[in-house]
């Protein structure tokens, strides 16, 4: 059977299950003590947003930089935490409510670099991937935008850290 | 020489498309791609401050200059999710 | 069918998809946003413990207490976080490599509560569930013990929160 | 008046039960219990120190006054999972 990537971008429903066996069936780094600890994150639409009640979701994604964003991340995260493992998925297309848009599983021996590790992921992945969304209504629908953000710009890597609180 | 054209969310909206393949001049930077489709579509000119760039799928600066064949994409700002709390 | 308690000692394999579900599911709260993110955490029988190769692990856990701390935990995090919702097991028995003891999932509207909340959860068992582990190693064993902490002292919590980063 | 005494993990081990039942005056403490013990499995001495005590699955102080049907459980350090880092 062929393993499941770590990284993608993709109009399937997302299967965590799938992805904890991803990094936890993979060695890590160090190879020194084994997996103790398995953090995940799913973002979900929610049904309410900024006080609109939201009907549908659309998750439209420019999927190779997309993906470069998902390796840039998960460089970052093995340079930070050597002995933790990512998988991170992000799924595209519409979604209803309740449904799952982003999942990350963060493997690691201690389960202090796995909370880190996963809180840091999702912020960055908010920062920097080249993925957008728009809300649809009752009447009606909005582009949900934000800042942009540089790839290199060390304040907002900074401040991922920060809300990683290492 | 060709390049091709690639926009994103309400940019798209606006153009109508998601691509548009266009002939230029050799010498032609990301920046004088986007001009022109200001020119082309007025209403996307709110984006001149705000959008980022990537040639062929790798961010770049307005300032680079395209080969025959790339790829030039216009990012809106990235949907940054929920709001802070 | 019967939902599945949030809070549970078991000899049964830990279910994380069951939980989530169970968290999902149930109204949060406030009921004004609907839930936005989903925070897990797995606690997994480590092959190495302080340099020793570890062949399995037993857990023992006074029952009713230990319910009755997870009861406290989860009162604890509807103080402080009171949109989130929380699904907390705890296996007990022989656990081999890789095995699950312990799943936490906190649901709320935002990220940072979910993430804060289920760092709380685990940071808080370990410190007053009356649960124990005995360690097998290839020739001979040994009770993990810790710090007893009074499930009342206010500093024991307070470096919990400061865990959860919060 | 009879308690019930439950024990665990490395107490269990040497008093070689996980409960037991004993016969005791009214007026009983858990730290009487407790002693009473210490003095019938020597071994469990070192733990005089650390253990804390429930009685009926409540947290309780060892100077609790035991009722006739008591549970008093004596509880070694929970394990506290890993080390810092």
């Amino acid at each position: 059977m062929m393993g499941l990537a770590r990284l993608a971008v993709t109009t399937e429903r997302l299967n965590l299950d799938a992805l904890i066996r991803c990094v936890h069936d993979a060695p890590i780094s160090d190879g020194s003590e084994g997996t103790g600890a398995v953090a995940s994150f799913l973002g979900l639409v929610r049904e309410y947003n900024l006080g609109r009640r939201v009907v549908k979701l659309k998750y439209e994604a420019y999927e190779p930089l997309a993906l470069r964003a998902f390796e840039r991340i998960d460089n970052e995260i093995v340079e930070r935490w050597p002995t933790a493992r990512l998988a991170l998925h992000h799924r595209i297309g519409v979604l209803t409510i309740g449904e799952v848009s982003v999942a990350i599983v963060v493997a690691s021996p201690h389960r202090a670099d796995a909370f880190a590790a996963s809180r840091y992921a999702i912020e960055r992945v908010k920062q920097i991937a080249p993925i957008w969304k728009r809300e649809f209504f009752k009447d009606g629908d909005v582009w949900i935008e934000g800042a942009t953000t540089d790839p290199d710009d060390a304040a907002a890597r900074e401040e991922a850290f920060r809300l990683a609180c290492v | 020489m060709r390049v091709n054209i690639r926009v994103f969310a309400r940019l798209r909206d606006i153009v109508g498309a998601a691509e548009l393949d266009r002939d230029v001049p050799t010498g032609t930077t990301a920046q004088r791609i986007w001009d022109d489709l200001v020119e082309e579509f007025p209403d996307i000119s709110t984006y001149s401050g705000s959008i980022s760039t990537a040639v062929n799928a790798e961010y770049a600066k307005m300032e680079t200059v395209l080969d025959d064949g790339d790829e030039v994409a216009f990012l809106p700002p990235v949907s940054g999710g929920e709001l802070p709390g």
